[in-house]
């Protein structure tokens, strides 16, 4: 019983995760008619807007310790930060400490700023071009942000630890535990999801760029600047599928390549949610995000070799045999 | 037969345009294909001119240059309102300039319900009729306010597209076979409205293939084949003349 | 046979990961390489070329030929590793293909290289494979691999731990994994450990949760994580936010172990590591902490240091000694002959490159030297001090018949000249 | 000639030309030169590029005239691979009973995946295509190691028991893939001068594989089956209503396409014995659609070039590292050396990927038709800066 | 008993009875005309007869086989062929391809690779298709993409693919709907004209009374769903309850 549960938390957790990016990416699907297949990058830049947030706070000096050496027999460098010698030891670390939370605050216009410009710089010219260019030219885009990232973070993942405050794990019931910073992230994404429904069901902005989804260019005729709401549209996309990234970097820690990790996945969650449904990307990332933790019970394992392996594309398959239009999608959306 | 303004010298000889909406040789394209080929007419204020042709002739892409739409592209031409350079602005500072078209297919937006159909339109100003007040004008759509608008029938839904047009504080009205695919009693309806439209002072455009019922209509007329003016006159005087009808509109 | 150098110069084939996931890794065996080629012509201040027994090398190059070299990528990915290696091959004229940081890459250019007829060193490899089911008469293994992993840990698991506990295995799904797996679950239950579990994680997982979960109520006191690279990496930082490490269980205090370590690992696993135990090939400290058995190890680190700015990888330091092993072989059979240079390696008793002295196996082309057995810093001095050296197992310990049956299958074959 | 009419006999005519001198165009650099570097003729890489080049003109079939999107590929080139190295297992070491094979199997897998995923369009069909291939790798890694051996992939071994040919050979190696004896890996060098050609036996054998699959893609293009592919592409809806069932024809354009990766596949088998599970993963699938995209989709020679060229960039800029940078700039005072090198060191080596991104975002963005759209602008310019030439010879002309 | 027997038919769209109860008989070699106000559910017949909707209820009848239950395809192979209300095409493709689509299909509606003959080695069917469009004057657009056809052509050409197929019924949605007049009179000739020459009964929905007065032989009024009367074009014309619900003053 506990263990059910718990995999439904991880369920939960792994299906916010999905349902963050697969939110991102349905936005500049369904209002911009993009295939964005640099939406993985825009996940990782995020994740790296809370390493570089890092690498800031630790800018250190240097002092030598002579009674230490390092690996070649000199004198060991010890270095400590600026922020330490500012605030003091204890606050100091405490900033350090909570570089991830900080970090929202330092990526959400990072993110906008990005989406913006990646928006009016490259995708504007690619709104009328068959998906098939927008594919190439996106992925083309998602290797030189990748490859970017590789060149100046190198290949391995670096760690993004929590807050201590929100590392240990929480007791839930007698003998259910769980990672806090899990459910932080759990919170956070359902709060992101309400955020950007309410924002987009509750205010004009929301109509506007719903009617903006359907029709452009009567839209246009009504008076309204389109082009300007669907770029704010994108930087919305970038700055949740930047946000994902940065709250994720202490589950896993980010490296290079986790966007492209991501992304034919999230592919799939957006297509089984059903292309153009905002819900329908969000349900469709929990139910695969629940079933992939089911399955991966050595009860699944054992009774069907392999079923973690392909659990997700199975369900996919299914679902996509039984609903044509994913879980919740509409008719006419690129199904030709 | 057209006067060319002098738009030369800057923005105070704009005052100079003869008309309160001057199309002015204007050019436009889809793509490689030249569809508007140097079209050029003045309507005047508070009138109604019916543009005419056959099919293909160019009347929808030459309404869809002024309301500066992405498609067609104007290369060459001007096209001013009430002295305001239609020509240097897109479609939606054009519609705040006071340009509203009521498309060729309506183009209700699927999603949405009646009322925010309306509603979308007194987003960006400027506003023009309240809500209620073009209930009471249709009031079919008072009835239907939380339906969804392409549920509508298609009398109901050009009924709609007028009234989303006139939610904004239109100065001309342009209209696109507002009566392509509706039933006679309907086409009886819509032609009232637009009287009641033209009493209130409202400029109107208006592109029809029935082209007797828009004749009758419209003060003034302007004919086009394969996208150039071939005709630009009183209505009456297309009505009365046999040569002109069988032509180019085959009546 | 093959590429027979006709010039003044030799060709050495570099093939390691420069994209993906391990190109960090493989930068750094790409510096060692060059490090070596550096050595080998007379170079920088010879390395290991001083501490190395044999003493046919004098800085001239391999027989008189200036040492020359390409490098490609290997992408890890076997097909790509394999159309860069051919490349090196036909193109280029290389005699020799070395590098590499997963098994099954290994695997594939090894195959390749016995079929083109020049000699392949393995660069990081660790599964039983390379050389047991899939060895070839032309492909040789200087690092160690799991079966030693296991040999090497259990004893001081025992230490550590006792000999009462309850594993459970997460195990990467694929060759590696079930080698390391089962060579690790052999030598626990020898102690008297129970395997409770062994699960089956796919290769693309990146969030373990669900993997994690559920050992918390499996009654098992140690948890074994049978991964490498961003899994590893991933995984213990689960199994760490999931409390595992601060748990007990029947009274005692729950374990984790990496059976294989490296340096980048340990970096990317950033303060996870702490405490947790594993083995490896070699480590830069090993002369320092352990005496002159080790001897080169300081000379290299001193030249990698020197000209790159921090200590090298045990994946530098396999590939470094790959590269002078090789050269000396030839210089000894005194022909490029991949024959002859196979010859002169096999059963090749040789010291100084670090690891004590160390044995080519004739019989399965392995190395056979003594394996250390690392843990986590709990308070690092700087970033290159991340784990200490907690036991250094000897060689006697982990040496295996070459028909052990987690080796056997496939065949040697005969060596490979080529056209 | 051949059932083709001109326009499209001379494109054969020109590609077969092209393949068969492919040794000496790739090579144009003198050995010893710094810049042999780029030098392309090697039978690995030259096999490489024909064996894509019938992978991506397959893959065209499907997307450049039905416009349905297959995100799963590359599934039917790695069970070709599979089904070859299997025939060299147990049967012989001839590659006509491999390829044979593999071009069944592949056909076989296409029709049932296809069967199942044409139920579907639009973007619905891509994800259902990618789910069955990203299936299939995962089990190929995994689950199926009996089979397919894992993440190490299938190789030959000294104890296959091969019925037809022997295990290994007297001296103890295995058997080298033949036709009918001549020798796959077997290649006669010329040397001219400074340069050196290399032809391989094997590359002849792909490269006369690849004319004949060419060929039959232009009969294909040009036939009322692929008028009717491109009727799909154009309106279904339409079909539908016209009395055509439009799934027999997708379906079997499908299975054509995947036989031509089976038989993809099985070349590169045949070349080199070995099958990786990787060969089916997404990104190989993705590759085969950004081949053809950045050649030309719907263009006949499109997706050769664009096989060619991302085969290039992987194979070619990869192995330039700053060690022949230096070769090459060595000309240069030491400090601008140094700093010329720095520069370009991001794009070449372990950068290779950031070209080729960035090449992707410069071609798709400047000419939207892929490279066969470049070439014809470039073939335009010509021919109009010959027009104007000629206009101005006659424009000289006194009259007469 | 006529050629097409629609008995009972019901279809509902959730709350909305679409058509309630519709019975129709269209006799052999005759015209028959279907109309109603908007969203009457006219269109909503036609699909139900060429399998694009199915309906809730009843019977659907053609040649004494039931049409129910089989897909588009099938119901065009028994000789039903559907010219659309907005013009469905195959843009990307030549006239003269567009025409030949349908006759590859005539053949039996089986499936045919021909994977490898060229496309002009099927003359037979070449000159089939060139001999349509003669028939319909469009012979020298033969060569031109479909896509960049005028309206009326786009029509026209569709009713080519539709009539070579020779089929037994034709149903047409509001064929000259935004049609110039001239185009109109023209399209009102050309059915004329196959009526004459070709064995074929024709299903028309239209708004334009013009129209549907010249060609009709029958005539049925749906209203909300159900048919309202069902009579000659002349009696239907002085019919009250018809002028009130549909035709208004203009009639
Ligand atoms: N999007 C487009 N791309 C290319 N050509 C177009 C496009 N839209 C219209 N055309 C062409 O432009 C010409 C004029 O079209 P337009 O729609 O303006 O005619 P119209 O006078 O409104 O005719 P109708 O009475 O049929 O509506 C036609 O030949 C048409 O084929
Ligand atoms: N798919 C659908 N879903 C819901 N309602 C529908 C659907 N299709 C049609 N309707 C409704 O059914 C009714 C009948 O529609 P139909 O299209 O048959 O009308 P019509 O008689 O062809 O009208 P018009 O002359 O305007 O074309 C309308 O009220 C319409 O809104
Ligand atoms: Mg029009
Ligand atoms: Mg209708």
């Amino acid at each position: 019983m506990d263990a059910i549960l718990v995999q439904i938390l991880n369920g939960l957790d792994k299906g916010s995760a999905y349902a963050l990016i697969a939110l991102g990416l349905t936005l500049i699907f369904g209002t911009l008619g993009v295939v964005n297949f640099a939406h993985g990058a825009l996940f990782m830049i995020g994740a790296f807007c809370a390493v570089t947030l890092q690498r800031i706070l630790n800018l250190s000096y240097e002092t030598v310790d002579p009674d230490k050496t390092d690996f070649l027999g000199q004198p060991l460098k010890v270095k400590t930060p600026y922020v330490e010698s500012w605030f003091g030891p204890d606050v100091g670390a405490a900033i350090i400490d909570w570089s991830v939370p900080l970090a929202i605050l330092f990526a959400i216009p990072v993110m906008l700023i990005f989406g913006f410009v990646m928006e009016r710089g490259l995708i504007k010219h690619f709104y009328k071009r068959p998906h098939a260019d927008q594919i190439l030219v996106t992925f083309g885009l998602a290797i030189v942000l990748q490859e970017i990232i590789k060149a100046n973070f190198g290949a391995n993942p670096i760690q993004t630890p929590a807050p201590e405050m929100l590392s240990g794990v929480a007791t839930l019931m007698d003998g259910v535990v769980y990672p806090v910073w899990r459910i932080v992230y759990f919170c956070f994404a359902a709060l992101i999801i309400g955020g950007v429904f309410a924002f987009l069901q509750f205010t004009t902005f929301g109509m506007v760029v719903r009617a903006g989804m359907a029709d452009r260019e009567t839209v246009g005729l009504l008076g309204i600047d389109i082009d300007r709401r669907f770029t704010i549209m994108f930087g919305l996309a970038a700055a949740v599928a930047g946000l994902a990234g940065v709250m994720y970097g202490p589950i896993n820690a980010p490296n290079y390549h986790m966007g492209m990790d991501f992304l034919v996945l999230s592919f799939v969650v957006v297509v089984v949610g059903g292309m153009g449904s905002l819900p329908g990307a969000v349900l469709a990332g929990f139910v695969l995000g629940i079933l992939e933790s089911f399955a991966s019970t050595t009860w699944a394992t054992t009774t069907i070799p392999g079923i973690n392996q392909i659990i997700i594309y199975l369900v996919a398959i299914i679902i996509l045999l039984t609903r044509p239009r994913g879980l919740m999608g509409r008719a006419g959306v690129m199904e030709d | 037969m057209n006067v060319k303004p002098d738009f030369s010298k800057g923005k105070n000889l704009a005052e100079t345009a003869p008309a309160y909406l001057s199309v002015w040789d204007i050019h436009a394209y889809y793509g490689e294909s030249y569809i508007v080929q140097g079209v050029s007419f003045n309507v005047h204020e508070g009138e109604i001119l019916a543009l005419l042709g056959r099919n293909g002739a160019g009347k929808t892409s030459t309404l869809r240059a002024i309301a500066r739409l992405d498609d067609p592209q104007i290369t060459h031409g001007e096209v001013w309102l009430d002295h305001q350079p239609l020509h240097l602005k897109n479609s939606h500072q054009a519609s705040q300039l006071g340009i509203g078209l009521v498309p060729e297919d309506r183009r209700i937006i699927p999603g949405l319900t009646v009322e925010e159909n309306l509603q979308l339109a007194q987003i960006a100003p400027p506003i023009g009729w309240s809500i209620e007040r073009l209930y009471e004008l249709f009031p079919r759509l008072g009835e239907r306010r939380k339906q969804e608008g392409v549920t509508l029938s298609g009398g109901e839904q050009q009924m709609l597209a007028i009234a989303r047009a006139l939610a904004r504080d239109i100065k001309v009205l342009l209209l696109d076979e507002p009566y392509e695919g509706l039933a006679p009693v309907i086409v009886d309806e819509i032609e009232k409205t637009l009287r009641l439209i033209k009493e209130q002072g409202i400029t109107t455009v208006i592109v029809e293939q029935n082209a007797v019922r828009a004749l009758e209509l419209a003060d003034r007329s302007v004919i086009l084949d394969t996208g150039s003016v071939v005709f630009d006159g009183a209505a009456a005087e297309v009505l009365g003349n046999e040569e002109l009808r069988a032509e180019y509109l085959a009546i | 046979f093959t590429n027979e150098p006709t010039g003044s110069s030799v060709t050495l084939g570099f093939n390691v990961p420069q994209t993906g996931p391990y190109a960090d890794e493989g930068a750094d065996e790409l510096r060692a390489y060059e490090l070596a080629v550096e050595h080998l012509n007379g170079g920088g201040d010879g390395g290991m070329l001083g501490t190395f027994s044999s003493k046919v090398l004098d800085g001239t190059g391999i027989m008189g030929k200036k040492v020359q070299y390409v490098s490609g990528d290997t992408q890890t990915k076997s097909d790509a590793a394999r159309a860069s290696a051919k490349s090196m091959i036909e193109k280029d004229g290389a005699i020799m293909i070395t590098g590499g940081s997963s098994s099954g890459v290994a695997v594939a250019v090894q195959g390749l290289c016995q079929e083109a007829g020049v000699i392949f060193m393995a660069g990081l490899t660790h599964s039983n494979d390379t050389t047991g089911k899939d060895k070839k008469a032309n492909g040789f293994r200087h690092f160690f691999n799991a079966y030693m992993s296991g040999a090497a840990l259990a004893p001081v698991l025992e230490k550590l731990y006792g000999n009462d506990r309850r594993a459970y295995h997460l195990t990467a799904d694929y060759t590696w994994g079930w080698t390391q797996q089962e060579s690790i679950a052999a030598a626990t239950e020898a102690l008297g450990w129970e395997t409770v579990e062994n699960v089956l994680t796919p290769l693309a997982q990146t969030d373990f949760s669900s993997y994690i979960a559920p050992v918390l109520n499996a009654g098992a006191d140690v948890l074994v994580l049978n991964h490498y690279g961003g899994n590893m990496v991933n995984s213990l930082t689960n199994a760490v936010q999931f409390g595992l490490r601060e748990k007990q269980v029947n009274g005692k205090n729950f374990e984790i172990v990496v059976p294989l370590y490296s340096e980048l690992m340990a970096k990317g696993a950033g303060a996870n590591i702490k405490g947790i135990v594993g083995s490896q090939n070699w480590d830069w400290k090993l002369e320092n902490e352990r005496g002159d058995k080790y001897a080169g190890s300081n000379a290299f680190v001193k030249s990698f240091g020197e000209k790159y700015g921090f200590p090298p990888s045990q994946a530098a330091q396999t590939c470094y000694a790959q590269t002078l092993l090789y050269a000396d072989a030839v210089q000894r059979a005194g022909s490029f002959n991949p024959c002859a240079v196979a010859e002169a390696m096999e059963d090749f008793e040789f010291d100084g490159l670090g690891n004590g002295p160390t044995t080519y196996r004739g019989a399965d082309h392995q190395c056979f030297k003594d394996v250390l057995v690392v843990r986590g810093a709990e308070n690092p001095s700087d970033e290159y001090n991340l784990v200490e050296i907690v036991e250094v197992t000897p060689v006697e310990q982990v040496t295996y018949a070459p028909d052990h049956p987690m080796f056997a299958g496939g065949a040697l074959g005969s060596c490979n000249a080529g056209a | 000639m051949f059932g083709l009419d001109k326009k499209d006999l001379t494109l054969l005519l020109v590609v077969a030309l092209l393949t068969l001198l492919a040794p000496f165009i790739l090579n144009p650099f003198p050995t010893g030169s710094g810049l042999a570097q780029f030098n392309a003729g090697y039978p690995d890489l030259m096999q490489r590029f024909v064996i894509f080049g019938i992978f991506a003109i397959g893959f065209n079939i499907l997307f450049g005239l039905t416009g349905y999107l297959s995100f799963g590929h590359a599934a039917f080139l790695g069970v070709g691979s599979y089904s070859a190295v299997w025939m060299f297992k147990l049967l012989s070491m001839n590659i006509i009973p491999a390829i044979v094979l593999s071009v069944i199997i592949a056909g076989l897998f296409a029709l049932v995946i296809g069967y199942v995923s044409l139920r579907r369009s639009g973007i619905y069909f891509s994800i259902l295509t990618l789910a069955f291939a990203q299936m299939s790798f995962a089990l190929a890694y995994s689950v199926l190691t009996p089979i397919t051996n894992g993440e190490t992939g299938l190789q030959l071994t000294l104890d296959d028991p091969r019925i037809l040919g022997a295990s290994a050979t007297a001296d103890g190696s295995i058997p080298v893939t033949n036709l009918f004896g001549l020798e796959m890996r077997s290649a006669v060098n010329m040397a001219l001068g400074p340069w050196n050609f290399t032809f391989s036996a094997g590359y002849y054998v792909c490269a006369v594989v690849m004319l004949l699959a060419f060929y039959l893609a232009i009969r294909i293009f040009r036939s009322p089956f692929g008028m009717m592919l491109r009727a799909i592409k154009s309106n279904q809806n339409r079909l539908n209503y016209t009395g055509l069932n439009s799934r027999p024809y997708t379906l079997a354009a499908f299975v054509i396409s995947g036989m031509y990766a089976g038989l993809a596949g099985g070349l590169m088998a045949s070349m080199d014995p070995l099958a990786g599970a990787e060969r089916m993963q997404w990104t190989a699938s993705g590759e085969v659609v950004l081949m053809t995209i950045l050649g030309g989709a719907g263009t006949l020679i499109g997706p050769v070039l664009g096989a060619g060229m991302i085969k290039y960039f992987e194979n070619i800029f990869s192995k330039i590292n700053d060690n022949v940078l230096h070769g090459w700039f060595a000309w240069m005072p030491d400090g601008i050396e140094d700093l010329t090198v720095t520069l370009i060191h991001p794009f070449i080596g372990k950068g290779w990927h950031l070209t080729l991104g960035i090449l992707f975002m410069l071609v798709v963005i400047f000419l939207p038709g892929g490279l066969v759209e470049g070439g014809q602008r470039i073939m335009r310019l010509f021919r109009r800066r010959k027009a104007t030439e000629d206009d101005q010879t006659k424009a000289k002309q006194p009259a007469e | 008993m006529g050629i097409l027997e629609v008995k009972g038919v019901n279809k509902r769209f959730g709350g909305l009875q679409a058509l309630g109860d519709v019975n129709l008989s269209v006799a052999e070699n005759t015209v028959h005309a279907i109309i109603g106000p908007n969203g009457a559910g006219k269109s909503t017949l036609l699909n139900c007869l060429v399998g694009k909707l199915i309906p809730d209820t009843g019977s659907v009848m053609f040649n004494g086989q039931s049409v129910l239950g089989r897909k588009p395809f099938e119901i065009n192979q028994m000789g039903i062929s559907r010219v659309f209300q907005t013009p469905e095409i195959f843009g990307d493709l030549t006239v003269l391809e567009n025409v030949m689509i349908p006759c590859f299909a005539k053949r039996d509606g089986a499936f045919r690779m021909h994977a490898i003959e060229g496309v002009q080695n099927e003359r037979q069917i070449m000159e089939k298709a060139l001999a349509m469009l003669d028939d319909l004057n469009m012979a020298d657009k033969r060569n031109m993409h479909s896509a960049s056809l005028s309206r009326g052509d786009k029509r026209r050409l569709e009713m080519a693919m539709c009539l070579v197929q020779e089929p037994q019924l034709l149903l047409l949605d509001e064929p000259t709907a935004g049609m110039a007049r001239a185009d109109t009179n023209n399209t009102i000739d050309l059915l004329k004209e196959i009526k004459e020459k070709r064995d074929i009964t024709m299903c028309i929905i239209e708004h334009d009374m013009h129209v549907v007065f010249s060609l009709a032989d029958r005539i049925t009024v749906l209203a909300q769903g159900t048919p309202l009367v069902e009579d000659s074009p002349e009696n239907i014309k002085g019919n009250p309850k018809v002028r009130e619900a549909y035709l208004g003053e203009t009639a």
